[in-house]
C-alpha cells in the first residue's frame, strides 16, 4: 500500500470514529438532558422505554424516521430542503480541525499490517489556521438558520431565525475576540500548540491565566449555539419553536442534531482553549494516548452538564437585554482585555506578563 | 494529473456555474445564494494556492459577514424578483453579452501575454504574512484602512438610521 | 498544453468571473443583485493577486487582498446603506428609477 | 516522519460524508413518511389562527444595522488574528512598543465608531 493510501485510509477510519461518536453523543445527550432536566424539576422524564428510558433517542430516532414530511403553502421549496442540509453540514465540518488527544501509537500487531505501529495524531486535521477555521465554518452556520427561517413563510419563523441570526453574530464577535488573547500567549493558530501551552497542573490552565476571557467565552458560547438563558430564537412562549416551527420528520431532527453538535463542538473547542485540553490536572498524573482522551472526554462531558444545568437553573433573557449585554459589555470586555494582555506581554516580557495576567 | 489540479478545476467550474447562476437569477435571494457558494470555492481555491490564511479570511470576511448583510437587506427591503425587461430587452442583452466577451477577451489577452518567467516558490505561510503586515512598510496602509472602517461605520449608522 | 493548474489557468478563471460580474452589472436592473456583481469582480481581482503573488514569490499580493477585503466590507456597509435609503424615497429598487440626485 | 497528507484531504472526506448523510437522512425520511395532507395542517402554523397574508414582510431595521457594524467589527477582528499570532514574535524582537501602540491606535479609532455607533443609539434594540 502506498504511502498516500494508508495515511487516507487513517484520516477515513478517524472520521468514521468522530462521526458516530459524534451521533452517539447527540443521542445520548437528548436522553440525558430530559432526565436531568426532570431531576432537577422534581419529575421523572423519560423512564419507559428500556432501563430507565434510555432506548428513548431510539424510539424518538425511528418515530422521526416515520413521519410524514411537511412543506408549508407559500415556502421556497428548495431553501426549505436545504436549510437543515446546510446546517448539519457546517456543524459537523467545525469538529474536523478540534483535537480529542495528543496522539496514540497503533500497536506492533500483525493483524494492522501496514498500520503497525503508526503514531496517529488524534485529530481529523491539524490546520495551519486552527482556531480561525471554526471562527469561519461558525460563520457559515448562520445561513442555514436565516434559510429556514424565511423559507418557511411564516412571521414566527421569520421572527425567530432573524433573532437567531443577529444573535449568533452578535456573540460570535465577542467568542472571536476571547480567543485573541489565548493565541497571544501560545503564538500559535494551531489548537495542538495551545493545548500544549497550558501543560504542567490545572493553575497553567488559560481558565485561569485568562479568567475574563475565559468568563467571555462561556456566555458568548452559551448564547453562540442557543442555549437558556440565551434560547431567545425558539422562546416557546413567544415564539413557538423559532425557526424550525414548520419543520417536521427528519429535517427536524437535522436541525436539531445541528444544535447539539454545535454545543458539542464549542464544549470541546473550550476545553482545548481554556482547560487545558486533555492534559491532566496535576503535573506526574499521566495524560499520554489513550489517558488523554479519558482526560479530555471527562472535561467535555462535564461541560455539557454544565449547560445542561444552566437550562435547569436560569430563567430566559428578554431579547433586548441579550442584544445590550452583547454588544455593551461583551464587545468592549474583550476589546480591552485584549490590549491589557497585549500590554502586559509587551512590556513585561512572556514569562512574568503570564503570572501578572493571572494575578489581575 | 494529480488530486489538488482536479480539485483547482473542480472548484473553479463550481465558481464560474454558480457566478453565471448569480447573474442570470431573477430572485435576487437565490443570485444571493449563488454568490455565496461562488465564494466558497473561491476559498478552496485559495487554500489549494497554498494561502490558507486567505482562504480563512475569504469565509470570514466574505461569505460570513458580508453576505449574510446582502441577505439582511434583501429580506428587509422585502425584494421581489425582477419584472421582464421592455421591448427591446433582447437587443440590449445581446450588446451586454458582446461587450463582457470584449472585456474578457481583452483582459484575457494583456494577462496571457505577461511574461511571467518561471514560478518562484512562495511561504505564504499565516506567520509570514502576518510579519509583513505588521511591519513598517503597511504601518500607513494598516492605521488608513482603520479610518476607512470608521467612516464607513459613522456613514452607514448615519444614512440607515434617518428616521426610522 | 500543461495538465497542471498554472498562474494561467488561475488567470484565466480571474477573467471569467469578472467579464461575468461586468456582465451583471450590464444585465441586471436590481440595485443589489448589481452590488453583488461588483462584488464578484472584486473577487475576481483578488483571485489574479493571489494567483501573481504566488507565481512571482512575492506576498505583496497577498497582502493586497488583505486591504481589497476591508474596502469591500466597507463598500457593501455604506453601499447597502445607501441603497436602504434609496428605497425610503421610492420603495423601488430598479436602477432606472434613480435618474436623479436628489428628489 | 513520512510526508504529510495535504490537509484537505480529510477535510473533503469530512465534507462528502456529512453531505452524504444530510442527504441520505433527507432522502430516506422522504421515501419512508407517507403524507396524509388535509387542510388544517397544510395551513402554516401561527399558534392556531389563521394565517393573515404571507411572512414576505419587512422587518426592523434594527438587525441591518447591528449585522452592519457586527461586518466592520469582524474585518477589526480579522486583523487581530494575525497581529496576536505574531506578537510574541515582535516583542522577542524588540518590536513589542510598537507593535503595542501601532495595535492600540487601530483599536482606539475604531472604538471611537463603535462609540458613535453607541451614542447615536444604533446598539439599543
Amino acid at each position: 500500500m502506498s504511502e498516500t493510501t494508508i495515511q487516507t485510509v487513517i484520516a477515513a477510519v478517524k472520521i468514521l470514529v468522530i462521526f458516530n461518536v459524534l451521533l452517539g453523543l447527540f443521542s445520548l445527550m437528548t436522553w440525558v438532558e430530559r432526565r436531568v432536566l426532570a431531576f432537577m424539576q422534581f419529575r421523572l422524564g423519560p423512564n419507559r422505554t428500556g432501563p430507565f428510558g434510555i432506548l428513548q433517542p431510539v424510539a424518538d430516532g425511528i418515530k422521526l424516521f416515520f413521519k410524514e414530511e411537511f412543506i408549508p403553502p407559500g415556502a421556497d421549496k428548495w431553501l426549505f430542503i436545504a436549510a437543515p442540509a446546510v446546517s448539519v453540514i457546517t456543524a459537523f465540518l467545525a469538529i474536523a480541525v478540534v483535537p480529542y488527544g495528543g496522539s496514540v501509537t497503533l500497536p506492533q500487531a500483525s493483524w494492522l499490517g501496514p498500520f503497525a505501529g503508526r503514531e496517529v495524531s488524534l485529530q481529523i486535521v491539524d490546520l495551519e489556521v486552527g482556531v480561525l477555521y471554526i471562527f469561519a465554518i461558525t460563520a457559515l452556520g448562520v445561513y442555514g438558520i436565516v434559510m429556514a427561517g424565511w423559507a418557511s413563510n411564516n412571521k414566527y419563523t421569520l421572527i425567530g431565525g432573524l433573532r437567531s441570526s443577529a444573535q449568533m453574530f452578535s456573540y460570535e464577535l465577542s467568542l472571536g475576540l476571547s480567543w485573541v488573547g489565548i493565541i497571544m500567549l501560545a503564538g500559535s493558530f494551531r489548537i495542538q500548540d495551545i493545548v500544549a501551552a497550558q501543560d504542567g497542573g490545572f493553575w497553567r490552565w488559560n481558565a485561569f491565566i485568562q479568567f475574563p476571557a475565559f468568563l467571555i467565552y462561556v456566555v458568548a458560547s452559551t448564547a453562540e449555539v442557543n442555549r437558556t438563558p440565551f434560547d431567545l430564537a425558539e422562546a416557546e412562549t413567544e415564539l413557538v419553536a423559532g425557526f424550525h416551527t414548520e419543520y417536521a420528520s427528519m429535517k427536524f431532527a437535522l436541525l436539531q442534531m445541528a444544535e447539539y453538535v454545535n454545543m458539542i463542538t464549542v464544549s470541546a473547542l473550550g476545553t482545548n482553549l481554556f482547560l487545558g485540553g486533555w492534559n491532566a490536572p496535576f503535573p506526574g498524573v499521566p495524560d499520554t494516548g489513550l489517558a488523554g482522551v479519558a482526560w479530555f472526554g471527562v472535561k467535555v462531558l462535564s461541560v455539557l452538564f454544565f449547560f445542561i444545568w444552566l437550562r435547569g437553573t436560569l430563567p430566559r433573557f428578554r431579547y433586548d437585554q441579550l442584544m445590550h449585554f452583547g454588544w455593551k459589555v461583551l464587545v468592549p470586555a474583550a476589546a480591552v482585555w485584549i490590549l491589557i494582555t497585549a500590554g502586559a506581554l509587551a512590556f513585561q516580557g512572556p514569562r512574568p506578563a503570564a503570572a501578572a495576567v493571572g494575578a489581575l | 494529473m494529480d488530486f489538488a489540479a482536479l480539485l483547482f478545476y473542480a472548484f473553479g467550474a463550481l465558481a464560474l456555474g454558480s457566478a453565471i447562476v448569480v447573474i442570470s437569477q431573477r430572485n435576487p435571494i437565490y443570485s444571493a445564494f449563488a454568490l455565496i457558494v461562488t465564494l466558497c470555492s473561491l476559498s478552496a481555491i485559495y487554500g489549494l494556492l497554498g494561502s490558507p490564511f486567505i482562504a480563512v479570511l475569504q469565509i470570514v470576511v466574505y461569505a460570513g459577514a458580508i453576505m449574510v448583510l446582502f441577505l439582511f437587506v434583501l429580506m428587509l427591503l422585502n425584494v421581489k424578483r425582477e419584472g421582464r425587461d421592455p421591448g427591446d430587452g433582447r437587443t440590449l442583452k445581446g450588446v451586454a453579452l458582446a461587450l463582457a466577451v470584449l472585456l474578457a477577451l481583452q483582459i484575457g489577452t494583456v494577462l496571457m501575454r505577461a511574461r511571467l518567467g518561471p514560478a518562484r516558490p512562495l511561504d505564504a505561510s499565516t506567520e509570514k504574512m502576518a510579519r509583513d503586515l505588521f511591519s513598517l512598510p503597511y504601518l500607513y496602509v494598516f492605521e488608513a484602512t482603520s479610518v476607512l472602517i470608521l467612516a464607513a461605520l459613522v456613514g452607514a449608522v448615519a444614512l440607515a438610521r434617518k428616521d426610522s | 498544453m500543461n495538465a497542471e493548474p498554472t498562474v494561467q489557468h488561475a488567470l484565466l478563471l480571474s477573467v471569467g468571473l469578472f467579464a461575468l460580474g461586468a456582465l451583471g452589472v450590464f444585465l441586471r436592473r436590481n440595485i443589489i443583485t448589481i452590488l453583488m456583481c461588483i462584488e464578484l469582480m472584486l473577487n475576481a481581482a483578488n483571485l489574479a493577486f493571489v494567483a501573481f503573488s504566488n507565481h512571482l514569490g512575492t506576498r505583496e499580493g497577498q497582502i493586497l487582498v488583505f486591504f481589497v477585503m476591508t474596502v469591500a466590507a466597507a463598500e457593501a456597509a455604506v453601499g447597502l446603506a445607501i441603497v436602504i435609503a434609496l428605497h425610503r424615497g421610492k420603495d423601488t429598487l430598479d436602477v432606472d428609477a434613480f435618474s436623479v440626485l436628489k428628489w | 516522519m513520512p510526508p504529510q497528507m495535504p490537509p484537505y484531504v480529510p477535510l473533503l472526506i469530512l465534507g462528502a460524508g456529512a453531505l452524504g448523510f444530510a442527504v441520505f437522512t433527507l432522502v430516506v425520511s422522504h421515501l419512508l413518511g407517507r403524507p396524509r395532507p388535509n387542510p388544517a395542517k397544510d395551513a402554516v402554523y401561527e399558534c392556531g389562527m389563521p394565517a393573515i397574508g404571507t411572512a414576505r414582510e419587512r422587518f426592523p431595521i434594527k438587525f441591518y444595522l447591528v449585522c452592519m457594524i457586527f461586518i466592520l467589527l469582524d474585518v477589526d477582528a480579522a486583523f487581530l488574528y494575525p497581529w496576536a499570532l505574531v506578537f510574541r514574535d515582535l516583542v522577542r524582537d524588540g518590536w513589542g512598543t510598537f507593535a503595542f501602540l501601532e495595535m492600540t491606535a487601530f483599536v482606539a479609532l475604531l472604538g471611537g465608531g463603535f462609540v458613535y455607533a453607541w451614542k447615536v443609539g444604533a446598539l439599543d434594540w
